[in-house]
């Protein structure tokens, strides 16, 4: 399924799966196919202070860059490195190998803040986004 | 075009102001049809078959008087052809009859590979008539203006604006100019504004249809339904010199072979002896009374100070000298023949060039 | 599909890189005898000296070299070649005369750094390019400094910037229409400015009543383009220029459109405060496969203390010079005098119409209206309002057979053409921005709506078709994605050849 | 007008497929009041042969028939007439930015070869399509170590030319960019202890030219070895490309911009010249102009397109990483064809007569009475010397010898009165150089 129930989602087209402490981040399903073949991906080293809704890192197709944007804020504890070499696990497999950041959560109160898969889905449709 | 201009001088101040130094004339009434091939050499073709001049001698740039007849060798029109190109023509015609000309053209050129377009409602087609008319157009911008023969046309930068078409060719028997600009109201208004400005230190004058046809009565230049219509002939409006026979086959040709030898009438010019003015449509007659002809146009001559006219007679009532009566208000009073045209351009203003002369009408 | 009548398949010499072709010994360059004794370059450079020379440079004959080159260039499009409808380009003819007068010896070879006593020519040059450019745009002070269009717009908002900061406030914000070309918004901040964006109301002009909202005392200056990339004139310029300047806010217009202006209305006449020109796009200096180019600044008197040095002026005795000492001036924007070479080609265009260029102006019009004509209801047409110089159309009736606007374009090179310029300007979603220039014949512009017309009909029976052209080059589409993920992008040896 | 494809009938045609009555129709939009009534008053229209006529009258204007000793960023060198004829040829001349890969394969080629050289000439991994000339380059390669390093202090030689400091000021002025000046030494090298005083943690780049202004070469990698140590990148400005032909690259420079005026670029009073960008693979992204790259087609056959374009204004707008959009191609064609004829010997022999010709020209001029050499530091083709006598009066009584006399360096740097810089190359000729010694003999010696 396009948007698996166990993430959460944001407006700018991010998830992240939460586990404790922990989230891990990415870009989902619909943002990989409007952006098309990925070809760079620009992220923070880890250590990193990531502050929720703030610029990340930048993700690049041959025509446009897109901003990413931290669905909430933490530490930067694992930055997934294969995607220098093959950013276009991004378009291949969104929301496993083609994570981007894990980090350590700050506030897990901002995770309720966050869509579901449905409102996800539906705030899309609501974008006329065809999905 | 109205009558006259009164505001500005009126009739007589109009025509004086062309033969002696410049007028204006609007006259977008004009109409203008554009014959050109799809065939090699079809647009040629159809305008050799439909005028009685000779347009394959024309060079690109040149024009000339001509008329589309009958079969009957009468007048369906007369007209000048300009040739735009190897195989493109320009056919100014009048505006009275400017329907029944365009559907004659179209009927007469079927088998024809061409286009025929009436292209009328593009132009606004000014005359600036004159002695003085190349000084304006110099003025307007037209440096060149002295190489350009009577006759002949060209694509001028004038008022500003590029490619204006400028012919040397007139209705008034004066060097002039026709110009043919494009017809939206700015562009016509803003032109015509210029050239009235440019002309003011030649004493310019906007001239109506009042002096424009006194003056082409004075240099014998025919008006249609008057000295040629589709009752009269070629040979009978005495412009046998523009109708080229040797040239080949053409509508009318055949009527006009035959009719040659047997020319009942012809066209004089009259200058009345009595006082009184021979207008057009009076009854012309001998001592005797007998009817003999009719007057085509007549009037005043504002330059010879003398009333004339023009009217088909008998060959033997034709010639110079001789005294004929005119019936004008139940009185019968003398004209003598006398030659024509009754005004000629004096000699040193004639344009430089000439080529074009032999097929201006005179 | 439809009958192809401008092109045909030819043979191309194929061509690897020069350095594949290279074999140690060989020449192509031979030097004068050395007329005086040559140094030991170890002793005389030391520590600094390049043994060897430079590792991994060509060793080829002459022939060989002009080979190379020139089997190269028959794999290129060019004016030479025919119609060059990029929109927003300008890709006019560019007459020979002028690249044979910039090379004259005492033109191309003049040092920059010369007495000026020696360089009265190319003052007297500089000088009359001037002239005639304020006199085309209206304008009462020019600079021709800037390199290109970038740097002339990037000039013009430094003098706005400087002459806000010397009434005491540069403020913030710079406004750009969202049809704007990317240049202005990168040159907004690179110039110290905040960008926000300007809507385009349902026509495609400048929304004035939300401008004059947007207007406020924060902002420096809006970069407009007029005409706009639409190719549609702002009617209500002189009122936008208003809303500004009581706002203390200044007009600046891109230039890049001057084509459909020159001759016919002046920017210096309807409000603009300052202004750059593309002399590569309206002034015809040669493209060259993407530049040389040169971006004067034409701008109103109350700018002209501003001026980027070197400013040329006129000493008392009527003496023209190049002036450094400009308290007020931005600085430099570029080493030495301008592009000497490329503001000549532009004055040689400019002497050659004089008045005249209206002409050219009148026609580039015309030949945009004409395809214009031809191609409605064919092509969508997003905003029909009267064009200037360049129409826009957009791909949405292809679209619905999954053929967009890079397909038709790329179709277009098997017709002989040039593509059009695709997917700008933003605000029409799938643009085909057509500037067929006054360069063209009406020949040329019939075969290219007869192309444009087959297309559309490629693209509605046999659709494939347009999808994977071109079909008639050398080589086909390439592979954008590959080599923007692992770049190369210099030769490494036969290794990295495929 | 000559230039212009259509016939006036051809113009009506077209009017009336329109539907419009005149070409003012077509300007409707435009307010009546703001349409010109009048023709511009503009020179000409002018034949061709006019035209070739005035600039002619103009160029006897300037400076025909003198010998010249200027250099300072720009340089006399030979020019080739295969260089002219390919970048004449229309394919080339009249080509627009290669954005169509499929039919600008020419000019795509060509970039990636110029790409190439610059690379091997300069020690660096990859160099962009052009930028507009040196000093345009040198100000990119500052902001784009801004961009690398996220730091905002910029250290710059007081030795680099001084219009191309200039315009680094210009650029920097309305950014967070801090620009200061490290001053020469002695030697006229870049003095050590005033970089170490300045050299810290915030330095983001220092910038030195190479050979610089004065003449002497700057680079070094001990040099670099220091920057880095300060964890900032060295930036290497060389406004005389052809010095790379015999000394040494700055392979160790983090950025390097050149100037390539001197690969078959004529003078021209100011340009058009050709800058480059020169740097690490790791810094590509950061890099500002066009870049050609190499892949391959369907059936993998090699071809280039212009690639990471993502850092360009027409894709990132506000957030690019300059706003060039023209390079300077046809110039760098130009280079590549000049430096493809001369090749690795043409070049090395070319540097080896600039170098010679140079020493052998301070040789006899150091023999004058009065005039020494100013800075001992090892130099390519130019080089700086004290006059015994202000060098404006000595340069203007040259000229009545039909000599250019160096430049006079006191109006950049204050403290050099009676400085000035001699550039000899390959072209200026041993007779030359003797004339200008024997006129300096004359103009120097006491007035009797």
């Amino acid at each position: 399924m396009t948007y698996p129930a166990a993430l959460r989602y944001t407006k700018d087209h991010e998830w992240i799966g939460v586990n404790g402490e922990l989230g891990t981040v990415g870009l989902t399903d619909h943002a990989q196919s409007q952006l098309g073949d990925v070809v760079f991906v620009e992220l923070p080293k880890s250590g990193a202070k990531l502050e929720a809704g703030k610029p990340l890192g930048t993700v690049e197709s041959v025509k446009a860059v897109f901003e990413i944007y931290a669905p909430a804020s933490g530490e930067v504890t694992e930055v997934n490195d294969d995607l220098a070499n093959a950013p276009e696990k991004i378009n291949q497999d969104p929301y496993g190998a083609g994570w981007l950041v894990k980090l350590r959560l700050s506030n897990r109160a901002e995770i309720t803040g966050l869509m579901d898969a449905e409102a996800y889905e539906s705030y899309l449709a609501g974008q006329g986004a065809s999905c | 075009m109205p009558i006259e201009y009164p505001r500005t001088g009126g009739l007589v101040a109009e025509h004086k102001a062309v033969r002696g130094g410049v007028g204006i004339f609007d006259v977008s009434h004009m109409g203008d049809v554009r014959v050109r091939g799809r065939g090699l050499g079809a647009g040629l073709a159809a305008v050799e078959h439909i005028t009685m001049n000779n347009a394959a001698r024309l060079a690109a740039g040149q024009a000339q008087y001509s008329a589309m007849l009958y079969p009957e060798g009468t007048f369906v029109d007369d007209l000048i052809v300009h040739r735009l190109g190897e195989d493109d023509f320009l056919l100014v015609i009048n505006a009275g009859t400017r329907e029944k000309d365009v559907a004659w053209i179209q009927e007469n050129t079927k088998g024809f590979d061409c286009e025929v377009a009436d292209w009328s409602d593009a132009y606004t087609q000014l005359a600036i008539q004159g002695p003085r008319a190349a000084d304006v157009i110099r003025k307007l911008g037209y440096a060149a203006v002295a190489d350009l023969s009577t006759y002949w046309f060209a694509y001028a930068t004038i008022c500003g604006r590029s490619d204006i078409l400028i012919a040397r060719t007139g209705y008034t028997g004066e060097d002039g100019f026709e110009i043919y600009v494009p017809s939206d109201i700015e562009t016509s208004e803003d032109v015509w504004r210029r050239v009235l400005e440019a002309g003011r230190e030649f004493g310019i004058l906007p001239c109506g249809l009042g002096a424009r046809n006194t003056l082409r009565l004075e240099a014998r230049l025919p008006l249609y339904g008057h000295e040629i219509s589709q009752d009269i002939n070629v040979w009978e409006a005495g412009l046998g010199r523009f109708c080229k026979m040797e040239k080949g086959e053409f509508v009318g040709r055949a009527a006009l072979e035959r009719m040659k030898s047997a020319l009942t009438r012809t066209l004089a010019g009259l200058e009345m002896v009595d006082r009184g003015i021979a207008r057009d449509g009076y009854r012309c007659q001998d001592e005797a009374g007998n009817v003999i002809g009719h007057v085509t146009s007549g009037s005043p001559s504002p330059t010879l100070g003398k009333n004339i006219a023009l009217a088909y007679l008998p060959p033997e009532f034709a010639a110079l000298g001789t005294v004929v009566c005119v019936q004008i208000r139940g009185q019968k009073l003398k004209a003598r023949v006398v030659p024509t045209p009754f005004y000629r351009r004096p000699r040193g203003q004639e344009p430089g060039g000439g080529k074009g002369h032999s097929s201006a009408p005179r | 599909m439809g009958k192809i009548r401008k092109a045909s398949t030819h043979v191309n010499q194929n061509e690897g890189l020069i350095f594949e072709k290279s074999s140690p010994g060989k020449r192509a360059f031979d030097l004068p005898q050395l007329d005086v004794p040559a140094v030991d370059p170890q002793k005389a450079l030391g520590v600094h000296y390049r043994a060897g020379g430079v590792g991994g440079f060509p060793e080829v004959s002459e022939i060989e070299a002009l080979r190379h080159f020139t089997r190269l260039s028959t794999w290129n499009y060019a004016i030479d070649l025919g119609m060059y409808p990029l929109g927003s380009c300008t890709m006019k003819y560019n007459p020979r005369v002028n690249e044979l007068v910039a090379r004259l010896d005492g033109i191309a070879t003049e040092h920059p750094l010369q007495p000026e006593d020696l360089s009265k020519g190319c003052l007297r040059i500089l000088r009359l390019l001037e002239t005639c450019l304020l006199e085309i745009t209206g304008m009462d002070a020019i600079t021709l400094q800037p390199a290109a269009g970038a740097q002339g717009e990037l000039t013009g908002l430094l003098l706005i910037r400087a002459y806000l900061q010397s009434q005491g406030n540069a403020r913030s914000k710079v406004l750009v229409p969202d049809s704007a070309h990317g240049t202005n918004p990168a040159t907004a901040v690179m110039s110290g400015y905040l960008v926000e964006n300007v809507k385009s109301d349902s026509d495609g002009q400048i929304d004035v009543e939300r401008l004059t909202e947007q207007v406020t005392d924060d902002v420096a200056a809006l970069m407009i383009t007029n005409p706009s990339t639409l190719g549609i004139f702002e009617q209500r310029i002189s009122e936008i220029a208003e809303i500004l300047h009581t706002r203390g806010a200044f007009l600046y217009m891109d230039g890049a459109n001057m084509n459909a202006l020159a001759g016919v209305t002046r920017p210096g006449d309807f409000g603009v405060d300052v202004m750059h020109l593309n002399l590569h796009k309206t002034f015809s200096t040669p493209h060259g496969g993407g530049g040389p180019g040169a971006g004067p600044v034409a701008m109103k008197k109350i700018l002209e203390p501003f001026r980027p040095v070197p400013v040329l002026v006129e000493k008392e005795e009527g003496e023209l010079a190049l002036d450094e000492a400009r308290p007020r001036s931005i600085g430099r924007v570029k080493a030495f005098s301008g592009n000497f070479g490329v503001l000549v080609r532009a004055l040689a265009y400019i002497l050659a119409y004089g008045p005249g260029i209206r002409q050219a102006t009148e026609d580039a019009v015309l030949n945009a209206n004409y395809i214009r004509k031809h191609l409605e209801g064919i092509f969508e047409l997003r905003y029909s309002l009267p064009s200037m110089h360049e129409v826009v159309f957009s791909d949405a009736l292809q679209k619905q057979k999954g053929i967009n606007t890079m397909d038709i374009a790329k179709r277009l090179i098997d017709y002989g053409f040039h593509p059009y310029t695709t997917a700008f300007p933003l605000i029409v979603p799938g643009a085909l921005m057509i500037e067929p220039t006054e360069s063209e014949s009406k020949e040329e512009c019939d075969l290219f709506i007869e192309a444009m017309r087959a297309i559309a009909q490629e693209a509605a029976l046999v659709p494939e078709l347009v999808k994977q052209a071109p079909h008639s080059t050398r080589i086909g589409r390439l592979d954008e994605v590959a080599a923007a993920r692992k770049p190369v992008l210099r030769w490494k040896g036969s290794d990295s050849s495929a | 007008m000559r230039y212009l494809p259509k016939s006036p009938i051809e113009r009506q045609d077209m009017l009336a497929a329109i539907g419009a009555k005149s070409v003012e129709e077509l300007f409707s939009r435009i307010p009546v009041r703001h349409r010109l009534r009048e023709a511009l008053k503009l020179p000409g229209p002018y034949s061709e042969a006019e035209l070739i006529e005035y600039f002619k009258d103009r160029s006897r204007e300037n400076s025909l028939g003198y010998s010249s000793f200027l250099g300072g960023g720009i340089y006399r060198h030979l020019q080739s007439v295969i260089t002219e004829t390919v970048i004449q040829r229309g394919e080339f001349l009249t080509s627009y930015t290669p954005y169509q890969a499929e039919i600008s394969q020419g000019t795509l080629q060509a970039i990636f070869e110029f790409q190439t050289l610059m690379c091997q000439l300069t020690g660096q991994e990859v160099a962009n399509a052009s930028m507009w000339d040196g000093s345009t380059a040198t100000t990119e390669a500052v902001l784009m170590a801004e961009r690398v390093t996220k730091r905002q202090r910029v250290l710059v030689a007081y030795s680099l030319h001084p219009q191309y400091r200039d315009v680094l000021r210009t650029y920097v002025r309305n950014s967070q960019l801090q620009v200061e000046e490290i001053g020469f030494g002695g030697d006229g090298r870049i003095d050590l202890e005033a970089l170490e005083a300045s050299l810290r943690e915030d330095v983001a780049a220092l910038v030195v030219q190479s050979p610089n202004f004065l003449g002497v070469i700057d680079y070094s990698p001990e040099l670099a070895e220091r920057v880095h140590r300060a964890g900032a990148l060295l930036v290497v400005a060389v406004s005389e490309g052809v010095s790379l032909g015999v000394v040494r690259a700055p392979a160790d420079a983090d950025i390097v911009a050149l100037e390539g005026q001197s690969f078959g670029l004529a003078p021209s009073y100011g340009g058009p010249y050709v800058g480059v960008i020169a740097t690490r693979e790791e810094f590509v992204r950061q890099m500002p102009g066009r870049l050609a790259g190499q892949t391959a087609d369907a059936q993998g056959r090699r071809g280039f397109v212009l690639t990471l374009a993502t850092r360009e204004q027409h894709i990132r707008r506000e957030k690019a990483t300059s706003n060039i959009c023209t390079n300077q191609a046809l110039c760098a064609l130009a280079a590549t064809v000049h430096l493809t004829l001369l090749g690795k010997e043409g070049l090395r022999e070319l540097a080896e007569q600039n170098l010679s010709k140079a020493h052998f020209a301070l040789g006899e001029l150091t023999k004058i009475p009065g005039i020494r050499r100013a800075f001992d530091a090892p130099f390519f083709n130019e080089f700086a010397i004290v006059l015994p006598q202000p060098v404006e009066t000595v340069n203007r009584r040259l000229l009545t010898h039909k000599i250019i006399g160096p430049l006079a360096l006191e109006s950049s740097y204050p403290t050099l009165g009676r400085h000035a810089l001699v550039c000899v190359t390959e072209i200026t000729s041993r007779k030359q150089i003797e004339e200008l010694i024997s006129a300096l003999r004359t103009v120097l010696a006491p007035d009797p």
